[in-house]
């Protein structure tokens, strides 16, 4: 067997969710008997700094490439001369408008902001007022959450109102002091989803400080989040299965290295999970810590 | 950077320098009741209470760069400092499982210690404490990730942990104003770091050294020992900032803190004290942080879009300061 | 040439140790030999004068002495032992203090921080700023000096910024103590002041070394001068009995012309300034007058009097009140310092290391500094090449000594980076120049040599104001003498006119009872 | 910031400018080794051409940055502004369908434009730059995001825009280097702006500014003027920088370019120029900017963990910094 070696270009690094999705790399490359590597840039606007990290494994001259594109139109440039150059391109968590990527191992985030929604309906009764902190204006996952979200309150649900969306760009804290100046604003809000890991945990956090009994329904998974969900402070949260989207690429580039026919889409699915039912065993799964 | 050295205060009757300190506020006093007025929400004391409890992290970060700022310097490094103290507190607290005070006195240890580092750069190797700081910035980053796994530490083992930041001692005497105590922590640093500034050796010597550190040296001052001193001081506030994030937290988060520094130089700015050195005040490093958190707040009260808070926050800093600059030319 | 190498103790027991040596001295700047073989000796209760040209090496040869700089060969001794000063910490613990030529202030301080600091008095690990102002009020005291000792160093002028430096060295209670032109900035009172306490130091056995460029000084107060010349000692001298013109032929090379003044009718002469009704607040109170073109006027006053401000008033450095100026009959509206070029006006600042010299331009630069459109071709291009000329022309003229034109502004000694700041507005060419302190720290041959350009510029017709706090400048080169105290014009006198009529109109004050020295001493 | 002014030179003869100066790249070139060393995959044209390709942004923003910073100020908008003139590129080329050098021309200008109104609040309203062009980066910002709408805006419509960084004029006449035009466009800027700054009266204001600008003003200079247009000369470069980023991505990314400042004024001070202004170089704010981009790329090639990369990274800063120094002392 031969020691391939993978390049995963993630659109970050330091969230959880994305060492999840590294987790999943190193447990398949464990697996499979292959090496690894996994970079991604500070926050998911610095679109030209992944293309420099893209360009720096192309010179590296890899065995496969795996990408998480921010933009996927200016990666193309670049995906060509992978193309070119031979090396099979596996994409994830997102898709890459081209031909290129053999396969993409990714999570409809659409339509998993909408299960949110329907889930912050029912918990808050059909009616009230709601808002949503996420994590960023701009990125591919920001702009679909909480998409999915406000549209699906938007058509089903005529008794709910979103007043507020806010941006704290996943930092915690900064969630935490936009939640509270929210809750402060409108005394009678019911619910916040809070779209990914840092925002989820921030509105908890406003919650707890100031003592509210709003609904909050979360993003993703973590032992925070888990603990909040347990302790009742968070509702629910919605998960991905990010070890399951880097454990899928992974395999995925193995495939295509030993010349096996590939998907041309893995669904690694998402769940709504909540205190009743995160033990159960197909949740727990795609949990992580 | 160079400012006009016009001088200014020639002509017309000196006025008392605690008239003068209270006018500083005005640009603060001006935001405040602009917003109570658009917003009825604004001046309730929750909301009071999570303005300045939105203003400790920063507060306490901005007042350590005020330190090194006085001496001419600057610290890039405050922000990813602070994420250090708290992850080694973390793993002090959690993965050592060892008692609370040494948790606590670990982190301020770790800033102090870094500070030290930092302070031995710039004053023996003669590096420039921007870069410096810079370079302290990336590697402190880099190790909170290295040491915590690239992973969150929480302190769900230390029961009293999170009150540092969140439990309220003055509420449990007040029912009425239960102010947080990283508010109290804020006050007690800022109080702190003024009797330092104002009545110690220490203090002379930062005035001194962002002055003319040339001169300091002519007089048989030992320049560097002092200068070290002062990014030592200034890491060991850093430390208790990184208490207050991680108790708020409740967790050590390794990811969190670069950008920080922004808003703390960015405080200490507004707040009147000049990256030139030789002049600031902790109660103007205060100030500048209250208005940061003011605005930030009220405009979102205000449910003010996200993009044009933005664009507002820009505005208003630059009229603040130049409504400050206005008033002393005039007095 | 005089018998010039004089033993180096003359005067005095050779058998008694010196309290300084310094021997075959030698220290070199990328580019410079600052020192070659230098001399110097030092004597418990003498006042040591060290005469030079500007860039002689005084200065370099006191800072080694007081561990600013390290020689690179030579031999210092004190009380006849060898020693190494390294820093200027050890030399202030082996009893060797400084008072620097330029000015080495923390602006931000106060005047009693700035004088004890790193000696700060404490109480239980805290400063006892108390103390701390009550022992600098003792040291002011004893200096007759008034001034707050919580004043901020930053407000004060140069002059006063030079006394607090004094105090300072004072405080250090040394037993040599290094004067590096004191008296470049202070009045004949201060001066007179300052004599007074060298001479109770003296008397006290503490060694002095005095440099200055004040000749009429080195008589009054100096037992012995060795003089210097491009680095090198030249000879030791006993002041009494060494003639004036053996000292200055010793430091120059040469004899100097002494040219009497010579007093030009210019009352016929158009009228290039005027200046009508200048006010503001108490510095400035309705002050008039007037210079015709080809014409000095000298503007004498007291420290504080307020000549500067007239001058940065009319210049639009600073806002005034109110007041008019006329340039050639045609009032001009001046809110700026460009305002003040365009319409034919220069001025020289007494300050040329806060407002005159740009320190990290080279020569050059800081020469064409005004004059840049000058040189400044299509497309903003610069004729480097013709700014090279005119600096050459300027360093020969002046007499500048910097190795070359590109050297950076700020490692020229203190009298060079004088010039540097004359030729800058020499070569702005204006036919109104406002001079303030022009000469301060300016050798005697190069005093003579800006004398001559003064005069040579009136005869082309310019209007010059010099202010001046040496009176026997302002007599030697004033067609007329305006007398300014306390922010008013108290009168006009003609030239040749004496020191004592300049005095009176110095110290006529317009308001009422002002602290005198005299009721300070008492109290 | 305040320098020791200890004089550096102590002895030994001078030596010739131009040795001088080929010794700061010693820094690069000893990474150059190293890497060169540790991985064949180093020196690749491939690679070489990525690193350059990696560097024009930031290159051409630290250029911007250093005139400011030359004068004796700082400019913390150059990110945003560079987003912000992308934007409106965007704007006029796609939304409006204008051709293509019109949209050029739009950057430019709108970079000169924001330029000139930093320029004014720092010369006229003398609010201190750190502070003013704080505000510009909030304010620009916020604008990149009203105006398009918090979306990128795309290229597609005009083909040839994706040329001015990726072309090759270069490679269409040597195939063997197709050196792309985006890297030209660096050494162009870089080429004009050290023109600017030793041979025309303005760049003779920008170090005269920055050496003692009450001395300049005392010599009956218009130093407002030369003081805007400095930030404005600055605003256009960064106009360029914007076209070079949205030529690269081939759309204009509205939330891209905070935090840009900072690796950008890094560059400038790795670079030797010095934040208390008078002195620097064009030359050397490239080196710099090479240093980090040789730094990050290379770490990336020889497989180094992400965490360790930006220790790594901190150290390197601050040693090539400290080599710097010693040289220029013992020289
Ligand atoms: N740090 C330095 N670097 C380079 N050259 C220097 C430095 N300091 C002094 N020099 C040069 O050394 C020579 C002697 O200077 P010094 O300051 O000792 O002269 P000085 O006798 O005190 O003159 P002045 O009367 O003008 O003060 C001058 O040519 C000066 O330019
Ligand atoms: N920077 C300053 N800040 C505050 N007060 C000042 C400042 N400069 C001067 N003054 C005050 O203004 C008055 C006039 O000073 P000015 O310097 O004009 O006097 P002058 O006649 O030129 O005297 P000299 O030049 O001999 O010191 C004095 O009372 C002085 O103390
Ligand atoms: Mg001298
Ligand atoms: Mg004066």
């Amino acid at each position: 067997q031969e020691n391939y070696d993978i390049a995963l270009i993630s659109k970050g690094f330091q969230h959880q969710f994305w060492q999840a999705v590294k987790a999943g790399a190193d447990k398949a490359a464990a697996e499979l008997g292959v090496t690894v590597t996994f970079e991604g840039p500070e926050s998911e606007t610095q679109v030209d700094r992944q293309m420099d990290m893209l360009a720096a494994a192309l010179s590296r001259n890899p065995d496969a490439i795996g990408f998480a594109a921010l933009d996927s139109q200016a990666a193309t440039p670049l995906l060509q001369q992978a193309k070119d150059a031979g090396i099979p391109v596996i994409a994830f968590d997102s898709g890459v408008d081209s031909d290129i990527p053999l396969t993409t191992a990714t999570t409809d985030n659409v339509a998993a902001a909408a299960l949110a929604a329907d889930k912050m309906a029912e918990l808050i009764g059909g009616e009230g007022k709601v808002a949503v902190v996420a994590h960023d204006q701009t990125s591919r996952t920001g702009i679909d959450r909480v998409d999915g979200f406000v549209n699906r309150i938007k058509e089903n649900y005529p008794n709910i109102e979103v007043v507020s969306v806010q941006y704290g760009g996943g930092d915690q804290l900064q969630s935490t002091e936009i939640t509270k100046s929210i809750l402060l604003a409108n005394p009678d809000l019911k619910g916040i989803f809070g779209a990914n890991e840092g925002s989820a945990i921030g509105v908890a956090n406003g919650k707890t400080e100031l003592g509210s009994n709003i609904v909050v329904i979360g993003f993703d998974s973590g032992a925070a989040q888990k603990g909040m969900i347990t302790s009742g402070v968070m509702n629910g949260a919605i998960t991905q299965n990010p070890v399951g989207i880097g454990y899928e690429t992974v395999a995925a580039a193995v495939k295509a290295l030993k010349g096996e026919k590939l998907e041309p889409v893995i669904d690694t699915g998402f769940y709504y999970y909540d205190a009743a039912t995160m033990a159960d065993p197909e949740i727990a799964a795609v949990l992580y810590d | 950077m160079t400012e006009t050295a016009i001088p200014a205060a020639k002509s017309g009757p000196r006025i008392s320098g605690a008239f003068h300190r209270l006018l500083a506020f005005s640009g603060l006093i001006a935001l405040v009741v602009v917003f109570s007025l658009a917003s009825p929400n604004f001046m309730q004391t929750q909301n009071v209470l999570a303005i300045l409890q939105a203003t400790s992290v920063n507060g306490v970060l901005a007042i350590a760069a005020t330190l090194v700022i006085i001496t001419g310097g600057i610290d890039l490094s405050v922000g990813t400092l602070m994420t250090f103290c708290a992850v080694i507190t973390g793993v002090v607290l959690t993965n050592l499982g060892l008692p609370l005070p040494l948790g606590i006195l670990a982190s301020i240890l770790a800033g102090t210690f870094c500070g030290l580092v930092s302070g031995t750069i710039i004053a023996k190797l003669k590096v420039p404490p921007f870069i410096a700081t810079l370079g302290m910035m990336l590697i402190l980053k880099g190790l909170s990730l290295v040491i915590s796994g690239t992973k969150p530490i929480y302190f769900n083992d230390t029961p009293g942990f999170n009150q540092i930041a969140l439990g309220s001692a003055v509420g449990s005497v007040f029912p009425a104003v239960p102010v947080p105590n990283g508010v109290l922590v804020l006050f007690l640093v800022a109080g702190l770091a003024a009797f330092v500034l104002s009545k110690t050796a220490l203090g002379r010597y930062t005035f001194a050294l962002g002055s003319n550190e040339e001169a300091v040296r002519l007089s048989g001052v030992n320049v560097d020992r002092w200068k070290i001193a002062v990014y030592a001081v200034a890491g060991s506030i850093c430390g208790v900032a990184g208490l207050l994030i991680a108790s708020r937290l409740n967790s050590a988060q390794p990811a969190l803190g670069q950008g920080y520094e922004l808003d703390a130089i960015a405080a200490v700015v507004i707040g009147g004290t000049s990256l030139s050195g030789g002049r600031g005040t902790v109660v103007g490093t205060l100030i500048g942080a209250l208005i940061i958190s003011v605005l930030a707040n009220g405009l979102r009260i205000l449910s003010v879009a996200q993009e044009w808070q933005t664009v507002v926050t820009g505005c208003i800093i630059i009229l603040a300061v130049y409504a400050d600059i206005l008033r002393r030319r005039t007095l | 040439m005089p018998s010039q190498a004089t033993a180096l103790s003359s005067g005095f027991d050779a058998s008694v140790t010196p309290l300084v040596e310094m021997h075959d001295i030698d220290k070199a700047f990328p580019g410079v030999r600052a020192l070659s073989h230098a001399r110097f000796e030092l004597r418990a209760g003498e006042v040591h004068a060290l005469m030079g040209e500007n860039g002689a090496g005084k200065s370099t040869l006191m800072k080694i002495l007081s561990g600013v700089y390290t020689r690179d060969a030579g031999d210092v001794r004190l009380n006849g032992q060898s020693v190494e000063i390294t820093s200027p910490r050890q030399a202030q613990d082996m009893g060797i203090g400084i008072i620097h030529q330029e000015l080495a202030l923390m602006r931000d301080l106060t005047a009693a921080q700035n004088i004890f600091i790193g000696r700060e008095p404490r109480k239980a690990f805290l400063l006892d700023e108390a103390a701390l102002n009550r022992n600098t009020q003792a040291i002011f005291d004893s200096m007759n000096l008034k001034l707050e000792p919580t004043v901020r160093v930053e407000t004060l002028t140069i002059a006063k910024q030079q006394m607090v430096e004094i105090a300072k060295a004072l405080s250090y209670q040394s037993r040599v103590l290094i004067m590096d032109e004191p008296t470049a900035a202070l009045n004949d009172a201060e001066i007179a002041e300052l004599f007074t306490i060298i001479n109770r130091l003296k008397a006290e056995g503490v060694g002095i070394v005095y440099i200055s460029h004040k000749m009429d000084e080195i008589k009054r107060i100096s037992d012995r001068v060795t003089i210097m010349r491009d680095g090198e000692y030249v000879g030791t001298v006993p002041a009494m009995d060494t003639p004036m013109e053996t000292i200055i032929s010793m430091m120059v090379g040469r004899t100097l012309s002494n040219d009497a003044l010579v007093i030009p009718n210019t009352s016929a002469n158009p009228v290039a300034l005027e200046v009508r009704g200048l006010n503001r607040g108490r510095e400035i109170r309705d002050v008039s007058f007037s210079v015709r073109k080809g014409e000095i006027l000298g503007l004498a006053g007291l420290m504080g009097a307020g000549r500067t401000e007239v001058a940065r008033a009319i210049f639009g450095a600073d806002p005034r009140e109110s007041g008019e100026i006329w340039v050639n009959g045609n009032r001009v509206g001046i809110s700026a310092p460009q305002d003040a070029v365009r319409a034919g006006i220069g001025y020289l600042s007494e300050d040329r290391k806060q407002f005159g010299l740009a320190t990290g331009l080279d020569v050059r630069n800081n020469i064409a500094l005004a004059s840049l459109e000058r040189f400044t071709g299509p497309g903003g291009v610069l004729n480097d090449r013709g700014m090279q000329d005119v600096a050459q022309k300027y360093i020969t003229q002046l007499a500048i000594k910097t190795p070359s034109d590109t050297q950076e502004a700020r490692l020229l000694s203190g009298g060079n980076q004088q010039k540097v700041v004359i030729a800058k507005w020499l070569l702005r060419d204006c036919d109104i120049l406002i001079f303030d302190e022009p000469t301060r720290g300016i050798d005697v041959g190069a005093k003579a040599e800006i004398y001559k350009l003064l005069n040579a510029l009136a005869e082309q017709g310019r209007a010059i104001i010099v202010i001046s706090s040496e009176l026997p400048e302002i007599l030697r080169l004033s067609h007329r003498i305006a007398v300014m105290c306390e922010g008013r014009l108290t009168g006009v006198l003609p030239g040749g006119s004496s020191q004592e009529e300049i005095m009176r109109l110095a110290t006529l004050r317009p308001s009422a009872v002002a602290e005198t020295h005299s009721e300070r001493r008492s109290a």
